[in-house]
């Protein structure tokens, strides 16, 4: 597969002239990017051993917004939890709904109407594009471009921020989908003007193209830095596009044919080198394929109820059990495992975050880069510390 | 050549700069305090007590029959059942709450209590400019800070405030049918059998709830049925802090005998959606 | 002495030094009228996102680092040095000539050493 | 002694500017807050976006979001302050230097929020540093962080140079120190710092 | 895919005294899952990992459950002296009495794989292993030498359960402070008495916040 047609080879950075060894004259430097620091999105430290330059080694530490999101989750009753997902990975409130809906039904066994199923999908593709385009935003905020891709990708962030309050009702706390549908029907105006805001993103996302792909700079920081085997990513439990950009194959909504995906036609991106340059593209890829799959699903949404008479909201008691329910989120395979007694609060409430687990890898790709690649390393895997540490 | 992807970048930039002169649409800046974004119809802020009428005292729908309480994630309700009872809208002597706080630094604005209200008495405002010095004073909304009238409600969510009038307007209307039906029965049997001896049936007249109603399952507050049927939650009494009373007066008999019946599931119609801000 | 040339001169002087020290003596004043200092050592202690800073980081860096900046201070110097050289260089000699190129060579030689040593090769 | 404001309209209209140095002090501080880039949880992303392309806090002077705390004069608490990361909070306000303020931003930096039960979370930054302005909300609309920054604009204009009413950093008895807390086996400790956190008494 | 039993099968052939249990699960879904032996833990994953047929070369969530120990109550016949009058006369004599006794069932601790294929793209194949008590023998082989994925993810259940995984490349406390002793998300785990006034207690809140008040009037707790 040729690397998405960029023809000069040359400029591509993987064919450096080998790594500076160090002779041995300098001493280690031991610095800690810690839980205050511009790049770590939050609050992520990262101890990083530096000889000169070059990362010797690099343990990251995890903790600081810990917010025993799983203790809560035992204390409380199902429906409580609802709004407790919208913080975990607080730019992609509707998809951690869905995934924690999907647990909660596939443990009851309880069906979704049509027209829920489709809102969901709507959903969860354009936080998919305002999470890519965010996340792009802030990859090319450390890389040094500061603030002017992060302008565009925020001011179309905006307009499906519009979207979710007008319909849920808060911009990014919906805490909309419930056991077996969605809290509040789609008015007719809101599926216009989602309409007209979709048929605005294909020129987003090549005006970011446009603005973006071909330039050197994005291209000799981006290429051959970060490089993270396949074998190494299945075996470390790494998902979503950072796996996809590494050339495996695996996307759940493809794997695990969950909610209606099937009815929709779209294809699944791939990259070859595994670096960040993949992954950016790949995440672009993404965004184009999820702007597909909103024109189908807008085209044949039917009419209909929007949540299923049957199920039950307050008062809410499965039976014993377990279940778990994962989905393909923005940042990769976000679960919910679930284990019910029968009491109205779950037994084990356990959330599997990816952006936690995309981390295991962080060190690997790290190793004999530049401190100033470290920063743009991690800003490919794209974490959310509410996720990370729970 | 080497740096034409810049040049196609600056050149996208430009654009977009000399386009912000001519499209209204590249101007995306609001001047906040001067120009505000008007908010769409379904924002949600902080909870707030619907009341009818002009005295906020009497009008409130609140029955203070804590389950928003029970139900809120967070726990940042704190209701007060009223020793006595004042007649609500229908003009059924109802409990009402003597002190019904909500603790605005600790609610997360999820809106569950305005799920679960079986009476249409909290809603979610959209008043968002709250900021404070004074933690304690100034973020602990009281019951009187929290009352807004109805015409306030149409005002903020005017297609849903409609709806629940309709609902309620309907349900008053349907136990005033039923109170005449039951009045006249009683009038019949006391014309037809003066010397009946069987008194009518308790002041309330108990309208009969359509659904089927099966008895309430013991326990824990069972759920509360949206049927027509006035009815309020049997709910353990909580105890009051700090009065070192060891509980608030048992509930009257007739209250408990109230037996809720636990409707169909789905306690609401869903809400039509007003349109969104263009 | 008011009509020496130089007297503008030294007004237009003492005026730009004043200028310059004036807020720096407000400031001073100020902030010893108004704001009294509170230095305390959580406050002077370096700055390490957060942390309390562990390690020293007067450490020993690769030679690649300064040689870098030392060879660019060379050739800076060098092209100083060769600027009269240049401006004069009609009017010279061939002893002058030899001379700037023994100078010249010398740290070429430098420069290969550096080279040699891969201090240039940046990676 | 402060110029009655008829006469300053009246030269205000002849084109004559008459102010005192408190107003010029206090104009020239509030008109340039610059907040430290301080984001922790999701609060942190309505703050970015408040100084993206829409919401524009350039308006209020804030443009630039100063990574280290010795240039930043402002702390914005967005977010869950865990007790793990609240040595780090502490250690950062006491390196700020001296005019600084505080805006606890959303339900989580004033007193815990939705997270108020577990075991890892600070109930409330005011245990340990002093808080000028909250902000309710989970999380707080961009719009009510403009308008807490106008509430703290409008604060710092009280503020008097001299006598009791002047700002912390203008008084010497105010606490220049705030004590870092350790950690501890199963809580931090101390808990709270008795100079700033004052338990109010059981209303109920 | 196959089905629990049959993988049940393989595993007991390809790795030989194994001891492997099918745990039904009652949910519609049907997720069962398979009890593990702790001793044969490793040689399991390998096995389930590398079988071209299974190939569950993804390992996507490890969990960590904590059950208390339980008191079954059980009826029990037995033999007691009782005292009874028999004809005027005080004597004492044993007599089938029943009684209900407590038996307690040592609770564990337990970490559950959740495994899926990303070759063969089939669904997930959950494992589960339990440690003796909860107590001293709290040790489990960990797999993070077979799937790198469960490198953090064993790491938080030693932070928040305090199952020690023998074999981690490097097992430190990952969500708390490395000085934090008791280990939170177990049952039994009691707070730290971080008392915060509250304006609006009520329920178990307010349990707490009167346990507090209590113990301030006794002395022990400051304000």
């Amino acid at each position: 597969m040729s690397s998405f047609g960029i023809k000069n080879e040359k400029l591509a950075g993987w064919n450096r002239p080998p790594v500076f060894e160090s002779d041995g004259e300098g001493e280690l430097l031991e610095v800690a990017m810690g839980p205050h620091h511009p790049s770590t999105h939050g609050v992520f430290r990262m101890d990083v051993v530096l000889d000169g330059e070059r990362v010797i080694k690099l343990k990251p530490v995890f903790g600081y917004l810990h917010r025993n999101h799983e203790q809560l989750g035992q204390t409380q009753s199902y429906l409580a939890n609802m709004p407790y997902t919208d913080r975990l990975d607080y730019f992609c409130s509707l998809t951690n709904n869905w995934a924690y809906a999907l647990a909660v039904e596939k443990l009851v066994g309880q069906e979704v109407p049509e027209r829920a199923e489709y809102l969901r999908v709507i959903l969860a593709e354009l936080t998919r594009v305002q999470n890519h385009a965010s996340t792009i935003g802030f990859l090319l905020q450390e890389m040094g471009a500061s603030g002017t891709p992060l302008m565009y990708a925020f001011r179309e962030r905006e307009k499906i921020l519009d979207l979710f309050e007008s319909l849920t009702g808060s911009r990014m706390m919906c805490n909309y989908m419930r056991f077996g549908g969605c809290r509040v029907d789609a008015s007719p105006a809101w599926i216009e003007a989602t309409r007209k805001v979709v048929a605005g993103l294909p020129a987003f996302v090549d005006e970011f193209e446009r603005f973006l792909m071909t330039n050197e700079i994005l291209m000799a920081r981006c290429q051959g830095i970060g490089v993270l085997r396949p074998d190494l990513a299945v075996n470390s439990g790494i998902s979503g596009p950072m796996l996809r950009a590494s050339g495996v194959n695996y996307d759940i909504r493809k794997v695990d044919h969950y909610g209606i995906y099937d009815r929709f036609k779209f294809r699944v991106p791939l990259g070859d080198h595994g670096d960040i340059y993949d992954r950016y593209m790949v995440r672009m890829l993404e965004m184009r394929e999820s702007i597909s799959i909103l024109n189908q699903a807008l085209k044949d949404l039917p009419a209909g109820p929007v949540m299923d008479p049957k199920a039950k909201i307050r008062n809410f008691r499965p039976k014993a059990g377990e279940s778990y329910g994962r989905i393909e989120a923005p940042k990769g395979e976000l679960g919910f495992y679930l284990i019910s007694d029968g009491s109205p609060n779950p037994y084990r409430y356990r959330v599997r975050p990816p952006s936690f687990i995309n981390l295991t890898v962080l060190e690997d790709m790290c190793l004999g880069s530049n401190v100033a690649d470290v920063v743009l390393i991690f800003g490919s895997v794209d974490i959310v510390l509410g996720e990370v540490d729970r | 050549m080497l740096g034409d992807g810049i040049l196609k970048g600056l050149a996208e930039t430009a654009k977009n700069f000399a386009g912000s002169f001519v499209s209204k649409e590249r101007m995306t800046t609001v001047e906040y305090p001067e120009e505000r974004l008007p908010l769409p119809e379904a924002a949600r802020n902080f909870p707030f007590l619907v009341y009818d009428g002009d005295d906020w005292e009497k009008g409130l729908r609140c029955v203070a029959c804590q389950i928003c309480e029970k139900e809120c994630p967070p726990k940042c309700i704190y209701i007060e059942k009223s020793k006595d009872k004042k007649p609500d809208y229908v003009g059924k002597p109802q409990i009402y709450p003597a002190k019904f706080d909500i603790d605005i630094s600790v609610c997360m604005s999820c809106q569950i209590c305005v799920e679960v209200c079986p009476f249409e008495a909290i809603k979610m405002n959209t008043e968002f400019e709250l900021a404070t010095d004074d933690r304690f004073g100034g973020l602990l909304l009281d019951r009187k800070q929290l009352a807004r009238s109805n015409e306030y409600y149409h005002e903020i969510h005017p297609t849903e405030a409609s709806e629940v009038d309709a609902r309620l307007a309907e349900e008053k209307a349907k136990v005033e049918a039923k109170a005449k039906a039951a009045a006249e029965a009683a009038a019949a049997k006391a014309a037809a059998a003066p010397s009946a001896n069987t008194p009518a049936s308790a002041a309330v007249a108990k309208p009969q709830a359509p659904v089927e109603a099966k008895p309430a399952t013991a326990g824990k507050a069972a759920e509360i049925a949206k049927a027509p049927a006035m009815a309020t939650a049997a709910s353990e009494p909580k105890p009051v802090p700090g009065t070192g009373t060891d509980g608030p007066a048992p509930l009257t008999a007739e209250d408990q005998k109230n037996a809720e019946t636990p409707a169909k599931a789905n306690a609401r119609e869903p809400k039509a959606q007003g349109e969104p801000k263009e | 002495m008011a009509s020496s040339p130089y007297f503008s001169l030294a007004v237009l002087f003492v005026v730009a030094l004043g200028f310059g020290l004036a807020p720096l003596g407000l400031a001073w004043l100020w902030q010893k009228v108004f704001s009294p200092a509170k230095p305390n050592e959580i406050k002077n202690a370096i700055y390490e996102c957060g942390l309390q800073s562990r390690g020293d980081a007067w450490v020993q860096f690769r030679s690649a680092y300064y040689l870098y900046a030392i060879i660019f201070l060379i050739f800076d110097v060098e092209a100083i040095f060769l600027l009269p050289f240049a401006v004069a260089f009609t009017g010279l000699g061939a002893a002058a000539c030899v001379s700037m190129l023994v100078f010249v060579l010398l740290l070429i030689e430098g420069l290969a050493w550096a080279w040699a040593k891969g201090v240039l090769t940046w990676a | 002694m402060a110029v009655d404001e008829k006469l300053k309209i009246e030269l205000g209209k002849q084109g004559v500017m008459v102010t005192t140095i408190q107003e010029l002090y206090n104009w020239g501080r509030r008109s340039s807050i610059w907040p430290m880039q301080f984001g922790l949880a999701c609060c942190a992303i309505e703050m970015i976006a408040t100084t993206m392309a829409r919401y524009d806090l350039a308006r209020f002077g804030s443009e630039v979001f100063r990574p280290s705390p010795r240039q930043a004069d402002l702390m914005i608490i967005s977010g869950t302050v865990t007790k793990k990361m609240a040595p780090q909070v502490v250690r950062l306000y006491n390196q700020m230097a001296e005019p600084r303020y505080v805006i606890a931003m959303g339900a989580c930096a004033i007193s815990g929020g939705p997270f108020k039960q577990g075991y890892n979370v600070l109930k409330g930054i005011d245990r340990y540093i002093p808080v000028d302005v909250h902000i309710p909300g989970c999380p707080p609309r961009p719009e009510a962080l403009i308008q807490a920054f106008m509430t703290l604009q409008k604060k710092i204009d009280e503020q008097h140079l001299t006598g009791e009413g002047r700002p912390r950093h203008l008084d010497e008895q105010a606490p220049g120190e705030f004590q870092v807390p350790e950690f501890g086996e199963h809580d931090l400790d101390p808990p709270s710092n008795p100079g700033t956190w004052t338990v109010p008494k059981i209303i109920q | 895919m196959k089905s629990v039993e049959e993988i049940k099968a393989a595993i007991e052939t390809a790795v030989p005294g194994a001891a492997v249990t099918v745990i039904p699960n009652p949910a519609p879904n049907a997720q069962h899952s398979l009890l593990i032996g702790a001793q044969h833990g490793v040689a399991v994953a390998e096995f389930l990992r590398d079988n071209e047929e299974l190939a569950l070369d993804y390992l996507s969530n490890v969990t960590g459950v904590d059950y208390l120990d339980k008191e079954i109550p059980e009826k029990v016949k037995v033999t007691r002296q009782v005292s009874k009058t028999v004809d005027g006369v005080e004597q004492t004599v044993d007599e089938m009495v029943e009684e209900t006794r407590k038996r307690v069932e040592p609770g564990y601790l337990e970490a559950v794989y959740h495994l899926f294929s990303v070759a063969k793209k089939h669904g997930p194949v959950i494992i589960r292993m339990r440690t003796a008590n909860r107590t001293d023998q709290v040790e489990l082989p960990s797999l993070t030498p077979v799937w790198r994925g469960a490198e953090f993810q064993e790491r938080e259940i030693f932070d928040l359960f305090g199952i020690v995984f023998t074999g981690h490349p490097d097992l430190r406390r990952i969500l708390m402070w490395d000085e934090f002793k008791d280990h939170p998300m177990r049952r039994d785990y009691v707070e730290p008495d971080d008392f915060e006034y509250e304006p609006t207690a009520h329920d178990e809140v307010l349990k707490r916040a009167q346990e507090h008040k209590a113990k301030v009037a006794a002395g022990e707790a400051v304000q």
